[in-house]
């Protein structure tokens, strides 16, 4: 089992659950969670057949430990995140959070705000490739600190 | 003096290309690299204001000094996820 | 890839956790939400070093059951819960749910109705092993119906 | 009429066994079972109104009648997850 701490956050093509869930629960947590994010075949209406991950690579990867520490500070958990970059096609993975805690309810918590701050904060952005052959970029958020969330 | 500017995501469309080069007047800031290409492409003016900038791997202040040869980053609205 | 939902969801022994994510991803799904139960080394300052599930058994099965019905039901997503049966040691899992649906929202929501129903609503009873030797039954909830939580 | 009454989690503790034969007066309800069996174990009279019974693979109701060679089950407050 490699060091998860030691790895890039952010890799080329869909992410494989397994590799981020190699770490062993600590023996004083009771709740895992996990949340994955997919890529989907439709979107407001417009049949979907793969999604492009753009992304600023050096910020990105900055971001995404930040907010794996933030994570740990803020709701006393261990966090793990990651991010795809590259084509993904449909039911691919790319995004994945990991959070190992005590009880359930500082899990659901930490895995929540870890999700929703990456939405935020992070350099990624999504180009949707449609069944017609058009493309198009996902109107986004303007970027926000981790802090700030 | 002279400042790339990379774009990254929808920001490459707005203004036509992956990388502009600006020439820009001593001691021009961040937001004055901005006007330039809202002066230059109207599809980035209608969105400059959503638009952070990074130097490095960091954001960076739109009011802080720039410096001949420096490279920014367009950071368009974000959909990571 | 056996049909996961022909497989009993009262399992004897530590559950794996990639026995409950063999699936795969609906296409229309954007979000895959995961809760393990863990066993932990210490309850109300005492060091524990290990756990086991007592269950009606029949009961327990029709529960667990009702409950992913319940799920998906309320929440528009694909649910799977499993509970372990028998001696765990520290780390080991107890509880499985998994649900994949079509936004984080109702996925963190889904997951999050599915384990406090389980906790409430399943007769399952947990014997603490302490270091010291001796053994107790945690103090539980009386149990309640699927529908009312 | 004779009940066969397993005793599940804790109340196995409280009973001193893990199945206990009560000889109740024909037509006697779940509610009488329990009843008996407080009479006969305090640790078990103390926690009686949080023990729920079952029949087969359901939770039955208190009110209703048992019949001779009924098997019940006690279902003491219960700690899932």
């Amino acid at each position: 089992m490699s060091d998860l701490k030691s790895l890039p956050r952010l890799r080329d093509g869909a992410l494989n659950l397994a590799d981020w869930l190699v770490e062993p629960q600590p023996a004083t947590a009771g709740a895992l969670n996990l949340f994955a994010g997919t890529v989907r075949n439709i979107h407001e209406g417009q049949a979907v057949r793969g999604m492009s991950y753009h992304a600023h690579r050096g910020l990105a990867e900055t971001r995404l430990r930040e907010i794996e520490a933030a994570t740990e500070a803020r709701f006393g958990v261990r966090a793990v995140v990651a991010h795809a970059v590259g084509e993904l096609a449909i039911g691919e993975i790319s995004v994945v959070v990991v959070i190992r805690g005590g009880h359930r309810a500082e899990g659901f918590e930490a895995c929540r705000w870890a999700i929703d701050t990456i939405k935020q904060a992070v350099p990624i952005w999504k180009e949707e490739h449609y069944l017609d052959g058009q493309a198009r970029f996902l109107e986004g958020t303007p970027i926000q600190p981790v802090e700030s969330l | 003096m002279r400042v790339t500017v990379e774009c990254y995501g929808a920001s490459a469309r707005w203004c036509g290309s992956d990388a502009i080069t600006l020439d820009l007047a001593d001691g021009a800031t961040g937001n004055d690299a901005l006007d330039a290409l809202a002066a230059r492409y109207p599809d980035f003016a209608a969105r400059r204001d959503t638009v952070a900038i990074a130097a490095g791997d960091a954001i960076a202040s739109p009011t802080a000094p720039l410096a001949d040869g420096d490279v920014i980053a367009l950071i368009p609205p974000v959909s990571a996820g």
